[in-house]
């Protein structure tokens, strides 16, 4: 087929070493103590240590700090998935009073500048209750990944033809049926799509996440941080720490390759 | 809510966009609008007309701030003929 | 797509819970930072109405305008870059089997690294003396040194952004691209269409819907830069990679200085809405002309 | 309102979704510290084992400690079953706290302590929060005394001296001993009044190795180039010319590039630090008076009373007085001459441990919380028995620097209540922050964290034994001239406002955009711009700022102090003093001063 | 416009054991309306992609003319195609479609030139009215008739593939469209390859047609040739609706099976539902019990029904004015038979 130039294979191919060399990079980082990191050059580390990852994995602070994070980001998935799912499905079946400008206003709502965000962000989720729990930062994350996903599944569902609405109310199905068990499975690749980029935004983020977090809930991106202290930068276990953030990311990734190809194939294009 | 740090001044601007959105509301639902064209250089509704009197209204203050030391209740009057000449033949 | 769709206002009940939560953790805040935007405050119980004083400092202020005429010098090369990347390697995507599976996760594996980890990354990555770019860049005869020379600092924060997001970009073309039937191509072939043409008249139109919010998402995201910049350069060296994250964040979070802080939020969010509805609108008036 | 009923309905939502959802992880740990407490726990048990196990060598005999940690556990008997939150930046210091302490700690009293440690600036982040909305983050914090004006002006710290005295009388040690904290100074607002207690104390001094300092080849070469012996230099002009005498004339040593100074340029708030901890007072900046100069501090910021009156030279400021523009020049000019390549694009964390490379002969403005990385073995910088290479003394100061001014800056990491704080939450992250400082356990934390802040521990044998592996830093602690480093004091009212503009200022300057004269220049108007924000609205009190006319700046420049005119030559004749003598020097004067204690 | 004459072309798919087409042999005349009639899996839809140029053959040539263009690529054989669903360029207007094929390549048409040969086109497929929209924006049915008037615009076409066109148009106005193809045809004169799994569409269409079953093609020739002589018992059975009966020559009354015998004496002998009629049972004639009837209309004043008859084991369909009932003994007489030994076709007889 005329896509797959031979141009932008070559440009495929090389940006491939482009996002690898700097990953190889982090792993050789995480393989190497403090002061050889800071101390030398070399291309394959010439003393391998694993201490960096038995830091990560010995301290509870760490693990902690991974179960925080998945928290959050699983509750942020389900809900993002849950409320998005209705109104791409209005979006997508009907025309109602400003339906053409709410996407538009739905995402201007990632235009804030987050730095002065943040103390309302706090008192906000402070004055019901929820600061320090996966919750607060699970619903915050929702002004990103709910617009987002919104668009994801109603280009999708756009797609699935009316008919079978149709056909479903003549069978005699009620809504909740038809909607639970004819209509999401046809959408599960678009789901798997929406799951993804819920994934990767709450996954990723730092800001709210630090803000809304006190020590019980403190998710691992935060806990990173404590890795720049006084008395010097623990490179090697930030390394180890980051290979370990990357793990899950991959996961979701590797579980969802085939809806992302077939979702994103069939979704809002 | 006294973390929301309220002014009286911001509590009316807000409270006028509501009652402007509500008034938009009701009037869709009594008179819809069409898509129509004005001078504007696209077609739109009443609705994305009174997006863009409010946008361009707050350009309008942002400009009279920088650039001049006056005082920005002229900007304020500027604006609101705008947002009239916007909303009426946009 | 829009055809057959039916009116009723009902369906606003489906669109509720998006709207209440999205009001809730977005208008609220926005709400408050436009209450602080116009106040000095000390403490949560010393506040001072102050007017508009806090604009039209930060309008005069040439720091500020300094630091937007960067982030547009920025966010422009940002898009100029990814996007037509993104689509090219799309195009060089195979469709599938394992080696399509496997490039999708090496794809997506910058996407879902911690921001701040990526500037990490990169900030060792083209250290001259230990990174593996910089020692390269250094042996190839290159004077490289980013934490110096204001060039090489925006060449390895462009190289970071690109590297970090123009996956999404090219997720988001391959998806589009998968939609393209084999008809289109073998037409377009038959009528002797150029690759050129192929590209222009074949692929971009079915591009542009994905296009659309990857061009807004980029905009809006560099326009936000922070976490990059913040940990590979710090805004440095002097002030050549300070946009205006850099200089809301130390007002913000270093100073808490909220009022002049949210009157900058305020202006930097109507620039950023004021892009974003005039690049949405360009769209929609030519969907809506064709 | 419509909208309050609105958002009260969404909070009622909200919280209704939480419960189903049943996110119960706290509510599960506080069942288990109630279990626990319950329970018939023996604390007196407990704390002996504690005693034995861990808190030795103590200052304290074991009774003593017995003692002690008995009236801990009477003293929590009320807070029982609570668990409180506490933050620190993450140190060795504070690690120690938070994974055996804290344990120590719940095991005395059966109250747990969740003692957090993350990034410095977010310990501050964290402290701002909690005070712009008066929401309980953190029971306690423990941040650096810098802050003590503006704690002690904006009235949302709890004053410790009066806590003390009122409500947390009866959760105050009565073997506290408030006196034996070296850092008490520190943390006392101008009022007099004691803000914060002192957790952990750090100082920055001049770093150098010794082993080549003492080469006999080496010290010949830099005598005949230079005129004078090689040694620790007394002032900048040696320092300058000990530094160009390595990075330029010696250049490699055993086959290894070497450099004679060391520091960092990376835009960054911890750029900040650099300068507003100390570097201007030791270019002689500010005034004489310990212990940060009065009336005009190394912050350039002059008071009257203790009111901030301006920082410009036109309103009587120092910030960007001759001395000052000296100070940053010579930073800029030592960064790009002598300094390895990297050092511009460093972070303080960053640069911190590069010396421990061994490429580096002398470093200026040397952390003492490096220590415990500096003496790690293999290093190379520690010889083959442990002992160091390298040894710390006192900095060098700059030309406009006259005896009886601040020579450096010294640090201590202190325990801070806020008001917005519940009492019952704040009593007992009190009576963690006694025990974590009590005699009980402050030696065992400071051998483990090297971060010594009780006189009592300073002077025991254990520090004594230790001595010879630390390169100097008993020996500073136990001299007298220790008094001669501070930290930022109370002239500064609003500390983050203020300390922000100091980076941004000095990249500038770094990069060469513009030079040091206009980068001072700035800072000290937007320094002044500041102070007439917090000075408008009279919120400060008392001692809030009121800022002086501007005048001619040579009206200011004619009076005595600071600001100080330029000077003619600004790079006299370097001088350098033996670190053996020096040494000696110290250890005499701390007898001198524990006699004349004793008398 | 061309001859294109296939020889002996053959296709397998890498890997594949059994090939996708037989070898093939073609010829089709400059001008000529050409049918391709198969049912899905027929290989139609590959013999198209080796016209194209899509795929190369196995085997064989292919010739345009006297040009052989089998290693050519498909841009430079100068064909169009027509695909199942419309395939516009949606970012232009009705005419930039039309005159994409002529402004690529090179072309040295002028801008006058083009205009001109798009408005005949236009006016030859009556959407000049359409021009100026934007191929966004119109119906599916024009949509097509765009897609083949990009096909035609180019005079130097040699041949325009249509891959059932008219798969995507709505029944009720598939038939206009058939039309215009038609009429195009005529008017211009292109060689075109209709292929198809529709009879009436490829019978109406094509001078030609060609079945295709199992990569094989079975037989070429006119639509009544096909239709009324198949030469192979799958054509007959495929054609028609229903389609041919099948009985065995010994099931047939023996003076009839002696007539058979002079006509290549034929194992099967296949007639048509038309091409019997139903009498009173008689020695002489096929005899077989009425089992449906269905009534499809009048004929010069008579009810005519289709009769579903068994005969035997086998079930038979007679297309007939008389009136029986079920369960009525009849006799068939036919019109005209073929007949079919190892499903070739040996011989026929009878009038039509």
């Amino acid at each position: 087929m005329s896509r797959r130039s031979r141009l932008s294979r070559w440009v495929l191919a090389g940006y491939c070493v482009y996002l690898i060399l700097p990953l190889y990079w982090l792993l050789t980082l995480a393989l190497r103590s403090n002061a050889d990191i800071a101390g030398v050059f070399e291309l394959v580390p010439s003393n391998p240590t694993l201490a960096n990852f038995a830091e990560i994995l010995t301290n509870p602070v760490w693990y902690q700090g991974f179960v925080n994070s998945i928290s959050y980001v699983l509750l942020n998935t389900l809900i993002s998935v849950s409320v998005a799912l209705p109104a791409a499905y209005v979006f997508s079946r009907y025309r109602f009073l400003g339906d053409r400008q709410l996407f538009f206003w739905l995402l201007t709502n990632r235009m804030a500048p987050p730095a002065v965000f943040l103390l309302p962000f706090f008192q906000l989720y402070s004055s019901i209750g929820l600061f320090d729990t996966p919750l607060a930062v699970a619903l915050a994350h929702c002004l990103f990944t709910v617009p987002l996903s919104v668009w994801i599944l109603e280009g999708f569902m756009s797609g699935v033809p009316t008919e079978i609405d149709d056909m479903a109310r003549i069978d005699g199905h009620s809504f909740w049926f038809f909607f639970t068990r004819i209509f999401l499975p046809i959408n599960r690749s678009a789901i798997g799509v929406t799951v993804f980029f819920c994934f990767m935004f709450s996954w990723v983020e730092l800001l709210l996440a630090r803000t809304l977090t006190g020590s019980e809930a403190k998710p691992i991106v935060v806990v990173m941080t404590r890795t720049v202290s006084a008395s010097g930068m623990d490179w090697g276990v930030l390394a180890a720490a980051s290979v370990f953030t990357v793990l899950p990311g991959i996961l979701v990734v590797w579980f969802v390759r085939q809806h992302l190809v077939k979702g994103f194939a069939l979704g809002r294009v | 809510m006294t973390w929301m740090a309220w002014t009286l001044p911001t509590a009316i601007f807000f409270a006028v966009i509501a009652v402007a959105l509500s008034v938009l509301i009701v009037l869709e639902l009594e008179r819809p609008t069409s898509m129509s064209r004005g001078w504007l250089p696209m077609a739109t509704t009443r609705g994305d007309r009174f997006f863009i009197s409010l946008l361009g209204a707050a350009f309008i203050h942002l400009l009279w701030l920088g650039l001049t030391p006056w005082s920005a209740m002229y900007a304020s009057g500027l604006a609101i003929i705008w947002s009239g000449v916007i909303m009426a033949k946009g | 797509m829009a055809q057959n769709k039916t009116q009723d206002n009902r369906a606003w009940l489906g669109v509720l819970p998006v709207m209440l939560i999205v009001a809730f953790s977005g208008v609220i805040p926005l709400m408050t930072v436009v209450n602080y935007s116009v106040q000095d405050i000390l403490d949560f119980n010393t506040r001072f109405f102050v007017g508009f004083e806090w604009y039209r400092e930060t309008l005069t202020d040439p720091r500020f305008i300094d630091a937007f005429l960067r982030q547009l010098g920025f966010s422009a090369a940002v898009l100029a870059i990814e996007i037509p990347l993104g689509i090219v390697i799309a195009r060089g995507m195979p469709t599938q089997g394992l080696r399509a599976s496997l490039l999708l996760v090496l794809l997506a594996t910058p996407l879902l690294i911690p921001w701040n980890v990526v500037g990490t990354i990169w900030q060792i990555y083209a250290r001259s003396d230990i990174g593996l770019l910089g020692v390269t860049l250094n042996e190839m005869g290159f004077a490289f040194n980013y934490t110096a020379e204001p060039l090489h600092a925006w060449l390895t924060l462009l190289a970071t952004d690109i590297w970090h997001w123009t996956s999404l970009v090219a997720l988001l073309a391959f998806a589009g691209l998968t939609s393209v039937p084999a008809a289109c191509y073998q037409a377009a072939e038959l009528d002797g269409a150029s690759k050129w043409q192929v590209f222009r008249h074949v692929e971009l139109p079915r591009l542009k819907g994905v296009l659309v919010i990857a061009v807004l998402l980029r905009l809006m995201d560099s326009f936000m830069i922070y976490t990059e910049p913040f940990v590979l350069t710090g805004g440095g060296p002097g002030n050549t990679t300070t946009f205006l994250s850099q200089y809301l964040a130390t007002m913000a979070v270093g100073q808490f200085d909220l009022g002049p802080a949210a009157a900058f939020s305020v202006i930097y969010f109507l620039f950023i809405l004021l892009f974003s509805w005039l690049f949405y609108a360009s769209v929609m008036r030519s969907e809506e002309g064709s | 309102m419509q909208l309050a009923q609105w958002v009260g309905s969404i909070n009622r939502s909200v919280i209704l979704v939480a419960a189903v959802l049943g996110l119960g992880a706290c509510g599960e740990s506080n069942e288990a510290a109630k279990t626990a407490a319950q329970a018939d726990v023996d604390y007196a048990a407990n704390a002996a084992q504690w005693i034995d196990a861990e808190f030795q060598p103590s200052t304290l005999s074991r009774d003593q400690q017995l003692e002690e940690m008995a009236w801990f556990t009477q003293a929590a008997a009320p807070y029982r079953g609570m668990t409180i939150n506490v933050v620190s930046e993450t140190l060795t210091t504070h690690q120690y706290e938070s994974e055996t302490l804290a344990q120590a700690f719940f095991a005395v009293t059966g109250i747990r302590v969740n003692h957090d440690l993350i990034q410095e600036g977010d310990v501050i982040e964290k402290l701002q929060t909690q005070m712009q909305s008066g929401e309980n983050i953190f029971d306690a914090y423990v941040n650096d005394s810098d802050l003590i004006g503006t704690h002690s002006r904006y009235g949302y710290v709890v004053a410790l001296s009066d806590f003390m005295a009122a409500e947390g009388a009866d959760v105050t040690s009565p073997t506290l001993d408030l006196d034996d904290f070296i850092g008490l100074s520190f943390t006392t607002g101008p009022d007099g009044k004691v803000y914060q207690l002192p957790d952990q104390q750090f100082a920055n001094l001049y770093w150098f190795r010794h082993d080549w300092f003492s080469d006999p080849q080496l010290k010949q070469r830099f005598e005949q180039r230079y005129g004078y012996p090689l040694g620790v230099p007394v002032n900048w002009s040696a320092y300058e010319d000990i530094a160009e005498f390595f990075s330029v004339h010696v250049g490699e040593i055993d086959g290894q590039k070497v450099y004679g100074h060391m520091d960092y340029g990376k835009k960054d708030p911890s750029l900040g630090w650099r300068f507003t901890d100390a570097w201007l007072s030791m270019a002689g900046a500010g005034d004489k008076g310990i212990p940060n100069g009065l009336p005009v501090d190394e912050w350039g910021i002059r008071v009257e009373q203790c009111r901030p009156v301006g920082s410009s030279i036109t309103r009587g400021g120092a910030a960007n007085a001759p001395a000052a523009v000296y100070a940053l020049q010579k930073y800029i000019d030592w960064l790009k001459a002598y300094a390895p390549e990297q050092a511009p694009g460093m972070t303080f964390s960053e640069a911190g441990p590069v010396p421990a490379q061994g490429q580096i002969a002398q470093q200026i403005f040397w952390y003492t919380t490096f220590t415990a990385d500096m003496i790690k073995p293999d290093l190379p910088v520690v010889n083959a028995d442990g002992s160091p290479k390298w040894r710390m003394a006192p900095s060098p100061h700059g030309p406009y620097w006259e005896e009886g001014m601040k020579l450096g800056y010294q640090d201590t990491g202190s325990w801070t209540l806020l008001s917005s704080t519940p009492l019952e939450r704040r009593k007992a992250a009190w009576l963690y922050a006694q025990f974590v400082t009590a005699k009980t356990v402050s030696l065992k934390k400071t051998l483990v964290g090297l971060t010594p802040f009780r006189d009592s521990d300073i002077r025991s044998q254990a520090m004594t034994d230790m001595a010879p592996k630390l390169g100097g830093l008993v020996e500073f602690y136990r001299s007298p001239a220790r008094t001669a480093w501070t930290p930022t004091g109370t002239n500064v009212p609003d500390y983050p406002k203020l300390a922000q503009l100091w980076w941004a200022n000095v990249a500038n300057a770094v990069s060469g955009q513009v030079t040091a004269q206009a980068a001072m220049d700035s800072l000290a108007t937007q320094q002044d711009r500041v102070l007439a924000r917090l000075q408008r609205h009279g919120a400060l009190g008392d001692c809030g700022p009121a800022l002086n006319e501007e005048r001619d700046a040579q009206y200011w420049l004619d009076q005595p102090g600071a600001p100080k005119p330029a000077l003619a030559n600004e790079k006299p004749q370097g001088q350098t003093v033996d670190y053996e003598t020096l040494l000696a020097s110290w250890v005499r004067a701390a007898g001198e001063q524990a006699g004349a204690q004793m008398d | 416009m061309a001859r294109i004459r296939l020889q002996e072309i053959a296709f397998t798919y890498p890997g594949a054991s059994e090939p996708t087409l037989q070898p093939i042999s073609l010829d089709i005349q400059d001008g000529e309306a050409f049918s391709l009639l198969g049912a899905s899996g027929a290989g139609k839809t590959t013999l198209l992609n080796l016209l194209s140029g899509i795929l190369p053959p196995t085997q064989g040539r292919i010739f345009f003319d006297d040009v052989d263009v089998t290693e050519l690529p498909g841009r430079d054989r100068h064909l169009a195609q027509v695909f199942q669903f419309p395939v516009l360029y949606q970012s232009m207007s009705v005419a930039q479609n039309l005159a994409f094929p002529l402004t690529t390549r090179g072309s040295t048409l002028n801008r006058e030139a083009i205009d001109k040969r798009v408005s005949a086109i236009a006016k030859e497929l009556n959407i000049e009215s359409i021009l100026k929209r934007s191929a966004n924006a119109i119906s599916l049915f024009e949509k097509q008739l765009v897609a083949i008037g990009r096909a035609l615009v180019r005079p130097d076409v040699s041949v325009v593939l249509l891959d059932e066109p008219l798969t995507a148009v709505e029944p009720s106005i598939k038939w206009r469209l058939r039309r215009t193809l038609k009429h195009v045809q005529d008017e211009l004169g292109v060689t075109m390859i209709y292929v198809t799994h529709d009879q009436t569409e490829a019978l109406t269409f094509a001078e030609r047609v060609s079945v295709l079953a199992d990569g094989q093609i079975l037989q070429t020739g006119t639509p009544e040739a096909v239709y009324q002589n198949p030469a192979h018992q799958f054509v007959g059975h495929f054609l028609g609706s229903p389609g041919m009966n099948f009985l065995p020559s010994n099931a047939f009354p023996q003076p009839l099976q002696r007539s058979f015998a002079e006509d290549g004496d034929p194992e099967t002998i296949g007639f048509r539902p038309e091409s019997a009629g139903l009498t009173a049972p008689s020695e002489v004639l096929l005899s077989g019990i009425v089992e449906t009837q269905r009534v499809l209309g009048t004929a010069q004043g008579r009810v005519v029904s289709m009769y579903g008859l068994r005969c035997g084991a086998a079930q038979v369909f007679v297309r007939s004015p008389a009136s029986f009932a079920c369960g009525d003994e009849v006799g068939i007489a036919l019109q005209r038979w073929v007949g079919f030994r190892e499903f070739l076709r040996v011989g026929s007889n009878g009038a039509e």
